[in-house]
């Protein structure tokens, strides 16, 4: 089995493809839905970013600069067409992002730099999402309302309506202020567990509704467990039915049809101010982490692989410029690794820190915690 | 003169017009009811919710992430289980994300047996609680402290559950809030609900004041050389009592500490109290094995094993799994007034 | 506001009913369903016996013979036309019932004795269910598969799935004991829980469906809650679809429509091994329980009264011989409650009792708890 | 020469072909993983569940009441608290039911830090388990008492939960369990699933035996007489080293006891120990409030406070609100070799 960073062994006939049209096309259609060339183009790029960036994490935690891998190669279409359409900001105004450990492509897209995703791999003190206290993947950006991700599975579900209803309300009260929407996503396998539920029945009190997008990411398994033998062989938006949420399937693989499928659920929640499930169908190309080896899984569809194949075909782009994006990202993810291993790492000293918020009304942990309360 | 269960509400009236609480909310906890123990009676932005405690936690943790102020409820905290994992996410979220996030949330719920509640209307949660690393804990004894205690809860920025004694919510204080009239049947006429049809009664609230009471100050309620003791919640009153009842009866006084908070604790109290009578009694209602009673006894040997002049000790809840419905079932599983006296006498009598 | 224990005020107008038919009938009819007139009479002398016991239990939480009281005064017709279909025995060919705390009719007409309902309630020692110890209705038969019913909202229908495995199991070796089933039941608010999601994905793994009836009483409300203030304005067994479980709702005030329903679904969980979802619209005629005063409450239909009504209708009973009967359920009920007055109570040597059963590999604790260990 | 996880592996299968074990369930624990740690590899009635712990605990608590003797896992301790409210459900149902039903089901999961797992792979669960009254809580520190004990957990027909130490998971044992080969290459050969396609596989079980660690008894691992260590589990190989290195290095030696039962524990031999040394230390890794190892020393010190020469102490994991990523965290947060040593060596040496 090829090593999970070696190139795929049909990269030379790649380098070779040849589109079939003649003139440049000004969109890229996938069925009924299509994208301009331009938006095709700067997806594919963010697409590749992502790949590069997991490709070089997954070595990270081979070669020992890191340790745990966790991500989403497969994801990348589904995850940089959402992050793309995300408002992003900080405070009800602005999209809340509820999200789980694959996720990498919906920050890169949204413009964060990729040493933010290695310092958090290489667990420095630089790393600002957890000071190297949490597994790669747990973002925490206050600026964008990331709120801290948690390995727990689904538990962000149950958070979801609480954003959504801060702006629901804070969009009555401030009409220009009214289309932020609070976004979560999670794996299919996670559904099973009772948040889900909850995120639901939460956003569709009468009259109450909430703007929440819910998506889940159908990648077919929870680890090891294949969905077809844990559950019911319905699609995982059937369970929207009983609430009377509006859903979607699509194929997350296809950012021509990922985008257009987003684009619609965000659309309904930001104006409508009601909850939409979104299922998006997708790959996992190195297994469910490093835990199970990371290797290459060379049996599902390569999103990147694919939307390459289609934009060459369709004359968007050609092979040599293909490979110079290819060349830049990988440049970008080294350069953030080699400038991660610089920096230091936690000590001694970073112990209890951040574990309360100053607080006026405290007489033991006026700043934040010191170790068991000892008199003074 | 307010009962625990008025000045709750009154604190939280005081959260919503001063100190910005958005929301107050969980089961029954909205009009009509207002809170099983008319807690929430009145209050403007109080709200039922689902059935559902993971929904409840979870909403309130994204009211504290988008800028709201919750206060939600667990109707019994004998229902917290169902919820503990996100307790510890909301402990840790603030640590496991560097700072990133404050989490300004209050959870309070009603702590303890003594309303003949049998298994599921008496389980006793600061135990459990204090081993929840990112909140803090505190636990009235009365109706002032709950109100300054509550207010704190909703002024800190990190989360804080409120535990409220269930046998005591009723208790009155004999002490008023600030702006509390005097009188306990007009604050009765202002601010409870009428029995019956309440669709068209409005409370109307007295200009209660600020008042606070930190989290992590105990408070000395009886002083005394005889020995310390240690106690929060409901059994607090039972300590009191007991050393009033020994003090005039056989000239014996001790130190009765009102801990308050459970997590941060007022170490500074113990440890001067300690230092000064040599002997300790640690008092609640809690099951006993693995108790925060047991860690405030290991504090105590960590540093003053070579103060103490007798053997410490702890009078707690039995191990066992639950509180009965009968009677018989509390009275010998719970630590009582008559065990509280019997043990301080001990504590107090044993030769040095 | 009447006292619960009075008659409802039309009493003396339900003396001097008259029926309006003149030959008495073989069948009672409703809709599309019809009971014999043996088994209405059969049906409506177990309401009878349920209401009397309920409404002496809401007198003896008043008079200080007992404490706490909740139970289920509207539920009758639902509640006994279940008890009288359940396949009654000990082990995994007979059915196993996950009750919640509103369920005496189920019992008292599978054949329980009004005094194990009412030792409980007066926490007496001789409680067979508890010893005293659990709330009124929180029954524990071993000999009928009534597991021990818990306060903790919805836990049950988590639990069901796990009979219901080891029956369908047992039906596939034993050909002859193939039928039985897990029935689970519990309140329309408690659905909010997660475990009524787990109860319907375990139930429906592909291949290993499970014969779980599943019961949901709809009054309406949770404690003060009105249900369509928290859940979006569709029906509970909407929820069954995303599971492809096989539903109805049916008239739980009415017995011979929720007898032909709990007919009609037992008979597809017995003999197709699948679960089914059935919710009955039930009456809740005292409020949550004694903590919210047990009043009667005079808005809601009274099963047992509309049933009367129809069988005097129908001359299939006359007013006296009701009332022989409402004598004799009285009488039965007092009878209970005087001999439970005699009966002791728990002692101080009884707290430890039961947390543990004898075990052949504990060093410690060989037979049962005995306080902390100590040196022996 | 088995590993715990190995140990574990030939335990289920002793259990299913000569104890009646029905099923071993939990998320990843049938074929083709099975389970994370390898535990449940080949085992004839292993089968994967739906991510819900809430369900693996109802559909464990149903399959026991129907006469079915299930195992059940949860993935990782750290997800136990999504079902606590199950777990007091289960421990509480024979106590509530007043004998009716017996609850004979084994809940296994592994146990605290030391795999680099960040927070939700490093937390240690029996501060929170010896809390649950009903449960049997056991946690071995090496294979062949993983066996024992697992066979005494099927056995015991009441809910016994299995911690399994995260970092010893494939520690191999020195010893070997009743029938197994003594060649562990062989053994791996004939239990160890294949890299890569295993639906073929079939383990070949070696024919092993009864032999049953009962539920309550610790052990002595070291003999000595300058101080008591009572620990379990992962740092139960650090005391035991510690103690070796301060026999070699400095001829203080020690009673080594690993508890191998949290609850019940064997005070039997606690209490003798103590008496004979008059110091001791107490060792585990879980967070320091509540912690089991404060209940310990509570019993201490009620039973032997007047037989102590110093005072007695505890080393415990700090109360902060997880482990984290870098190893740095993990070092100066949780009791390591170094540690151990020094504490070791201060209780022998502080003057009594
Ligand atoms: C509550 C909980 N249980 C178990 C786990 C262990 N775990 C981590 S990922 C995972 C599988 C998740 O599958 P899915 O939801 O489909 O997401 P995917 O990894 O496929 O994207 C499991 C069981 C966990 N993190 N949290
Ligand atoms: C997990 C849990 N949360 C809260 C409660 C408190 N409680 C007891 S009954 C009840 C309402 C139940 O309503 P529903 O499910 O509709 O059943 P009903 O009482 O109407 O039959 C609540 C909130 C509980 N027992 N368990
Ligand atoms: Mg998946
Ligand atoms: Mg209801």
């Amino acid at each position: 089995m090829p090593d999970a960073n070696e190139d795929p062994p049909d990269l030379e006939d790649a380098l070779l493809r040849r589109g079939t049209r003649t003139a440049a096309p000004s969109v890229i259609r996938s069925g009924r839905d299509s994208m301009t060339v331009e938006l095709a183009l700067t997806v594919f790029r963010q697409m590749l970013r992502t790949r590069a960036l997991e490709e070089r994490s997954i070595k990270m935690s081979k070669s020992g600069e890191a340790y745990f891998w966790i991500g989403g190669p497969g994801e990348e279409a589904f995850n940089v067409c959402l992050g793309l359409q995300v408002h992003k900001g900080r405070g009800p105004a602005y999209d809340y992002l509820h999200l789980h450990y694959r996720n990498a492509g919906i920050l890169l897209a949204m413009g964060m730099p990729m040493i933010d995703h290695t310092r958090q791999l290489a667990m420095r003190k630089t790393d600002a999402h957890s000071w190297g206290r949490n597994f790669v993947g747990h973002y925490a950006i206050p600026d964008w309302n990331v709120v801290p991700v948690t390995s727990v599975i689904e538990v962000q579900y149950a958070m979801a309506p609480g954003t959504a209803l801060v702006q629901k309300r804070h969009g009555l009260k401030n009409p220009n202020e009214n289309e932020g929407i609070s976004i979560v996503i999670g794996g299919e396998a996670g559904t099973a567990e009772g948040d889900f539920d909850s995120c639901m029945n939460w956003s569709t009190r009468p009259g109450r509704e909430l703007p929440v997008l819910m998506l889940v990411t159908n990648n077919k398994f929870g680890i090891s467990t294949d969905l077809d033998t844990v559950h019911t062989h319905r699609p995982i938006v059937d369970r929207a039915e009983p609430y009377g949420i509006r859903h979607e399937i699509t194929d997350g693989n296809d950012p021509v049809a990922a985008w257009a499928a987003i684009d619609r659920a965000m659309r309904y929640c930001r104006r409508e101010r009601k909850p939409f499930l979104l299922e998006a169908l997708v790959s996992r190309l190195h297994g469910h982490s490093s835990s199970s080896g990371a290797q290459r899984n060379w049996n599902d569809l390569d999103p990147l692989a694919a939307f390459e194949q289609k934009l060459i075909d369709a004359r968007a782009i050609d092979t040599p410029a293909v490979q110079a994006l290819k060349d830049d990202a990988k440049a970008e993810a080294d350069a953030a690794v080699v400038q991660t291993m610089t920096e230091p790492e936690p000590t001694r000293e970073d112990v209890y820190t951040h574990t309360y918020a100053p607080s006026a009304v405290d007489s033991v942990y006026p700043l934040d915690y010191t170790g068991l309360p000892r008199a003074r | 003169m307010a009962s625990i269960a008025q000045a709750v509400r009154m604190a939280l009236h005081y959260g919503e017009t001063h100190l910005g609480v958005t929301d107050v909310f969980g089961e029954d906890v909205g009009p009509p009811l207002g809170g099983v123990f008319t807690a929430t009676q009145g209050l403007k932005t109080a709200w039922n919710t689902p059935l559902d405690e993971r929904g409840i936690m979870g909403t309130a943790m994204g009211i504290a992430y988008a800028g709201g102020r919750p206060v939600c409820e667990i109707q019994f905290c004998d229902y917290a289980f169902n919820v503990l994992d996100l307790f510890k996410v909301a402990g840790n979220q603030r640590w496991a994300g560097a700072g990133t996030f404050a989490l300004p949330m209050v959870v309070m719920t009603p702590n303890g047996a003594g309303i003949r509640g049998s298994l599921y209307h008496s389980h006793s949660f600061e135990s459990w609680a204090s081993r929840l690393a990112g909140w803090k804990v505190v636990m009235p004894s009365n109706a002032l402290d709950a109100y300054g205690l509550m207010l704190a809860a909703i002024k800190d920025p990190n989360p804080v559950l409120v535990l409220l004694p269930k046998a005591l919510m009723r208790a009155k204080d004999t002490r008023l809030i600030p702006g509390e009239p005097a009188d306990p049947e007009e604050l009765s006429r202002m601010i409870d609900a009428p029995i019956g049809d309440r669709s068209n009664w409005e409370p109307q609230w007295p200009e209660v004041g600020d008042y606070t009471v930190n989290i992590g100050s105990a408070v000395l309620v009886r002083e005394g050389t005889a020995g310390t003791v240690i106690s929060y919640g409901r059994p607090l009153p039972l300590c009191a009592q007991a050393a009033d009842e020994l003090a005039r009866d056989h000239g014996r006084t001790f130190d009765v500490i009102d801990l308050r908070s459970i997590f941060p604790y007022d170490w500074d109290m113990l440890s001067k109290s300690v230092l000064k009578t040599g002997r300790v009694l640690i008092v609640n209602e809690d099951t006993e094995v693995t108790n925060f009673g047991e860690h405030l006894l290991r504090r105590v040997i960590d540093e003053h094993f070579y103060d103490l002049v007798t053997r410490p000790r702890t009078l707690l809840g039995k191990h066992i799994p639950g509180i009965g419905m009968n009677q018989n079932y509390e009275t010998n599983s719970v630590p009582q007034l008559g065990d509280v006296r019997a043990a301080l006498w001990d504590l107090a009598t044993e030769a040095a």
